[in-house]
């Protein structure tokens, strides 16, 4: 455990904390002379990449992240937009990559705890959990072994948290085999009057500390897990692996919002990264007041914690409340009812610094009582005279170094790009080949292949609100608080895309969450990010942050997304290799008057099919020539206007119920969208396709109907004046999925294929840590 | 006049918002009794609702059994009144000794919320008064805990009162003889471990939990007549 | 007054089956254990009481299994206790 | 070849949470007793195994443990034998 008492003497103390020379001068330099051990412990973990955003702030500002109905932007615990009816929404997205390859169940549970925080921390209910998750080849048992750890990690905890989660992602890929993906989002609703901020001020008024008593547990975990690349084995990593206790969190929730219901916090903030010392110096930082704390007043889990571990411990399940000294009895009182312990940690006062005693409140009589002492602990020492063991400029702690790291593209890019699947697909499938076992494999594929065995082990109904839940486009959550509006949310991520080119990669990453909301009739309001790239300390991986951030804004102009909140996650890498840039996308839209659920993905029989939308020979990147090794080409093209004009036109035709089905086009192209489809509505079809290239070719922007005869002009009609290209692709009836010269597929085989899948893998030989 | 029900809220209860908005959505009264109050105000009947009461620590339902409010809702069950346990609080009736038998995680060893058929096999119960003998209702599950078990003698004597109310239809979880929900002798109490109120909305999927939330709430109006009376 | 560690090992009634021993049996031969039988996977709690003597401590832990640590539907318990000194 | 019986103990390591622990010493001053401190929950794995000598299935359990039994990153465990004859 990386705790400053313990380590060798032999390498200085900031180096063994993750911070450089140039860091230490720059301390020095703040502070007039040397920092105190507390001190470098603090600043070391504040000025980590995961706190600090260092490497990645300067490219951030590039990002639009205005709008009218947007209430809260990036820089607070999650972005808030005005959903209208004096509602409010709160949404924000995380990663917590690294600490599930240590222990996957822990570190996939605590990074559900430590989202939903962010989110109630600003007076929502969450109401909404998003998985996007990425893992090695599944044929691997390591990754049978996260896979399972992870899922049941959010099954465990976001079940008895009491949030259901809703939707996600899994993606299989080599890339992420060293290094797997956890993100998480949350969203939460809340009457606007609720709306409160991190915020502390008023001198006097005092920081209470609520939830979990503190350990040694996850200290310094944001330095050593986010700063240092994830390293084989991990030993030294062990101890800082955090329990999550969905139960504490539970309690907090529901103590959390009445406490804001009854107007008696002027702030709170959540405990994340750097624990205590970042929540107590960024609320007082954010005002410009001074923040007091005594660790003496924390409550520890264990005897002999010193106030290094008390400020930076990562305990989960905790949270700061700024009240008045007036309101602190009836606090303490609402906490004792839900059976979480509170004390007063903390004083706001007006200098300016952010000052740490040990055994000081009691003395000059800050209100509120010493917790007891851990047993075999003896009580601190308190005296009026007793120095702060840290005193440092408030703000310093937040406004940590600013790098502009060198951006390079890789040298093989141009190559890759070159080198495109075509040529090569067309050798090995000649005019005329019979594609049913492409398309079979392709659906037996696990990243095209039914999730249920993932959704079905978490609560995605709790609350009344799952319209449409996993296994469709976009989930729908209707939202009760209104009279009839709902939300619909997705999450993509196109690593492969995004290898090829990341700046198309991330407008293809936005273009599918934001059709996907689409597809359910809902117009996109907001969107978050989570970018997951590798090591900002080579260039490359720079540069492609920074197209990444370019697309993403392009396409987010061309769309009306604002971006009201992100993540970033640097150090993916694992044996020196980055993993591929990996933007994922969260996009929320809005269902003004939501009658009936949305049509869902299933074909109906005696229905015409129709494509909107136009295939061109696109393969680069795809699932089918990846999984016939082929990684190179360039991805497919990403026209926003269209992909504009494709989104209207799809939301009005499912408000005004004018198609029975309807399915975006993504991976493994509209031969599996198509199947999906035929699936989902037990029948069959008759198309014309095209060759195997326009089968599984995955350009962007494509949707395909189920319509009714005799509402097949009515919806041409529309795609004619709404510029969006329209063709007939045949008819759905029958028990074969056939598309004419392509693939002739009886529905049963398929569902087979697609629904045993990840079952049959997952049952295979158990998994092994 | 409108039924009233207490809804029991534990730390660490998430379905009672849930089940108060269906009960409301169906013309009933529904309110929120908190853990540590040791009385029902005057309450119809109880729902003991879903969730993870003191976390499932230990045991589900282990700790939540000794709350204040159970004294006064194993009362009302001595009393006649109706009781029904829904998922988790079907664990803590069986904890609290108001139903038989034990709720253990499921065979498979993972949580499991999906829709699954159930078969009516009693009426004779509050929950199942309004249902027809051999009706098939579409509600969803949502346990890991859900694999009921008892001694050999209790299942005897639980098949031979036709005390077993609703059995699976394509057992999910490994139930000793597909048992979703039991009643008590008398009737009044009950658990189940599909939810209901997650069954009473089309827009939701399925609104086949109606039927039995409405057999609810007649048996509660019943009881407040009666009381009156 | 003395102080006790009590260990309280849990497990189930014979004849209740239990999920988590049969999974795990089920899964050990993939890994190559084969020669293993009669996996039962229960709980084992840990505490520290304080007591006049032995006895008493021993009866007040065995009052808390009935009660609350142990369910007799379906667990058996038993319980070993040591002097802390 | 003999026979054994294997009893593994496993518990938290020190310094990890055990919530279990936690909210059950919660409970129990409600319950009447105040004198019970140190609560911990772990689980404890009963299995028979089949080895040429005490040796060789203290090796295997062990290893047992450290590949499915027990999770190292959180949890220590501890193995008792007994031979069956
Ligand atoms: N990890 C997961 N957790 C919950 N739901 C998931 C997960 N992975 C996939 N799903 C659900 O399965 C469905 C299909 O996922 P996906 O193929 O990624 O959708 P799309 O391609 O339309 O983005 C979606 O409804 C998604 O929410
Ligand atoms: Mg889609």
């Amino acid at each position: 455990m990386t705790r400053p008492d313990e380590t060798p003497a032999a390498t200085p103390l900031h180096i063994q904390l993750g911070m450089t020379d140039e860091e230490l001068a720059a301390v020095v330099d703040e502070l007039g002379r040397r920092p105190t051990g507390l001190e470098l412990a603090m600043y070391s973990v504040m000025w980590s990449e995961h706190c600090s955003y260092k490497s990645s702030r300067v490219h951030l500002g590039r990002l639009p992240t205005e709008a009218p109905w947007v209430l809260v932007g990036p820089g607070e615990g999650a972005g808030v937009i005005d959903v209208g009816e004096g509602i409010a929404v709160a949404i924000r997205i995380e990663s917590h990559n690294h600490p599930s390859a240590v222990e996957p169940y822990q570190g996939a549970a605590t990074g559900v705890g430590g989202i939903i925080r962010d989110i109630f921390s600003m007076g929502a209910r969450p109401i909404a959990v998003m998985d996007p998750l990425r893992f090695g080849p599944l044929d691997d048992p390591r990754t049978r072994y996260l896979f399972e750890g992870v899922v049941s990690g959010i099954s465990g905890y976001g079940n008895a948290v009491g949030v259901p989660t809703v939707g996600g992602e899994v993606v299989f890929d080599e890339s992420y085999a060293g290094n797997p993906l956890v993100n998480v989002l949350c969203l939460g609703v809340l009457p606007k009057e609720r709306l409160i901020l991190a915020r502390a001020e008023g001198v006097g008024n005092l920081a209470v500390l609520m939830g979990s008593s503190t350990g040694r547990d996850g200290i310094g975990g944001a330095s050593v897990l986010a700063s240092a690349g994830f390293v084989e084995g991990s030993e030294t990593k062990r101890p800082s692996v955090q329990v999550g206790d969905p139960f504490e969190e539970k309690k907090l929730i529901e103590a959390c919002l009445e406490l804001l219901d009854a107007g008696l916090a002027i702030g709170v903030q959540d405990l994340g990264a750097a624990g205590l010392s970042c929540a107590a110096s960024e609320t007082a930082a954010k005002t410009g007041a001074g923040m007091d704390v005594d660790a003496a007043r924390v409550a520890k889990r264990e005897p002999g914690m010193n106030p290094v571990e008390v400020l930076t411990s990562e305990s989960q399940e905790r949270m700061l409340a700024i009240v008045t000294p007036e309101h602190l009895d009836e606090v303490l009182a609402l906490c004792a009812r839900w059976e979480i312990r509170a004390t007063v940690a903390g004083r706001v006062t007006d200098s300016g610094r952010f000052r740490v005693f040990d055994g000081y409140f009691d003395a000059v009589g800050v209100p509120g009582e010493n917790p007891a002492p851990p047993l075999g602990d003896d009580p601190s020492r308190v005296s009026s005279d007793n120095p702060p063991v840290a005193d440092v400029p408030i703000g310093s702690l937040g406004d940590g170094p600013l790098y502009h790291r060198p951006l390079a593209p890789p040298d093989s890019l141009a190559e890759r790009q070159a080198d495109d699947p075509r040529a090569e697909m067309r050798k090995r499938f000649p005019a005329g080949t019979d594609l049913s076992d492409e398309l079979l494999g392709l659906l037996a594929s696990p990243n095209v292949a039914d999730t249920s065995w993932v959704w079905r082990q978490y609560d995605h109904q709790l609350f009344l609100n799952t319209v449409a839940g996993p296994g469709g486009d976009a989930s729908v959550l209707r939202l009760k608080e209104t009279t009839a509006k709902a939300l619909a949310l997705s999450v993509d991520g196109k690593g492969r895309f995004s290898a090829l080119d990341p700046k198309v990669g991330a407008q293809l990453a936005v273009l599918e969450a934001a059709r996907n909301v689409a597809c359910s009739g809902a117009r996109g309001m907001a969107l978050v990010n989570c970018l997951n790239f590798g090591n900002p300390e080579h260039p490359e991986v720079m540069w492609q942050f920074s197209e990444t951030i370019d697309g993403m804004a392009d396409a987010c102009r061309a769309l009306g997304l604002p971006v009201v909140g992100g993540n970033v996650s640097f150090y993916n890498e694992s044996h020196g290799v980055d993993i591929d840039p990996t933007p994922v996308v969260g996009v929320v839209g809005l269902i003004d008057r939501l009658l009936a659920p949305p049509p869902g993905i299933g074909l109906r029989a005696g229905d015409r099919i129709v494509m909107l939308g136009q295939t061109r020979p696109e393969l680069g990147g795809s699932e089918w020539a990846t999984r016939l090794g082929l990684r190179n080409g360039r991805p497919p093209a990403a026209d926003l206007e269209s992909a504009r004009l494709l989104h209207e036109l799809v939301a009005s035709l499912v408000t005004d119920r004018l198609v029975d089905g309807i399915h975006d086009c993504s991976d493994g192209g509209v031969a599996v969208t198509l199947a999906e489809m035929a699936i989902a509505g037990e029948v069959g079809f008759r198309v014309t396709i095209g060759d195997a290239t326009m089968c599984f070719s995955e350009s962007a922007s494509r949707v395909v109907l189920s319509v009714a005869p005799d509402r097949l002009n009515e919806v041409l009609g529309r795609a004619g004046s709404g510029r969006v290209p329209a063709v007939v692709l045949g008819d759905a009836g029958g028990a074969e999925l056939h598309a004419d010269g392509a693939f002739s597929v009886p529905l049963p085989a398929a569902t087979r294929a697609w629904r045993d899948a990840i079952p049959s893998i997952m049952r295979a030989a158990p998994v092994v840590g | 006049m409108s039924a009233r029900i207490g809804v029991v809220q534990f730390p660490g209860t998430n379905c009672e918002l849930d089940v108060q908005h269906a009960v409301e959505q169906l013309g009933g009264t529904a309110e929120i009794l908190f853990h540590a109050e040791r009385d029902l105000r005057g309450v119809d009947a109880v729902v003991v609702p879903g969730g993870f009461a003191h976390g499932d620590y230990l045991r589900t339902g282990a700790i939540a059994r000794f709350s204040p409010v159970m004294g006064a809702v194993a009362d009302l069950a001595a009393a006649g009144g109706p009781v029904v346990g829904i998922c988790n609080g079907f664990q803590v009736l069986c904890e609290a000794g108001l139903l038989p038998g034990a709720l253990q995680k499921n065979a498979g060893l993972k949580f499991l919320c999906e829709t699954v058929e159930l078969r009516v096999d009693s009426t004779a119960s509050v929950l199942t008064g309004g249902a027809r003998r051999g009706d098939v209702l579409r509600i969803p599950i949502n346990h890991f805990e859900g694999n009921y078990v008892c001694s050999p003698e209790t299942l005897a004597e639980l098949c031979d009162e036709q005390r077993v109310i609703l059995r699976y239809i394509g057992n999910p979880n490994g139930s000793l003889d597909d048992i979703a929900g039991i009643r008590n002798a008398a009737g009044n109490v009950v658990g189940l471990m599909p939810h209901p109120e997650r069954a009473s909305d089309l827009v939701l999927g399925s609104d086949d939990g109606i039927v039995l939330l409405r057999s609810l709430l007649d048996a509660a109006t019943e009881r407040a007549a009666l009381v009156a009376s | 007054m003395a102080r006790f560690e009590a260990r309280i090992d849990v497990s189930h009634l014979p004849g209740i089956l239990d999920p988590q021993g049969a999974t795990v049996e089920k899964a050990l031969p993939a890994l190559g254990y084969t020669n293993v039988t009669q996996v039962s996977v229960g709980k084992s709690i840990r505490l520290v009481v304080d007591a006049a003597d032995e006895a008493a401590a021993r009866a007040q832990v065995d009052e808390m299994c009935h009660r609350l640590l142990a369910n007799p539907v379906i667990e058996a318990f038993s319980i070993s206790l040591a002097e802390l000194v």
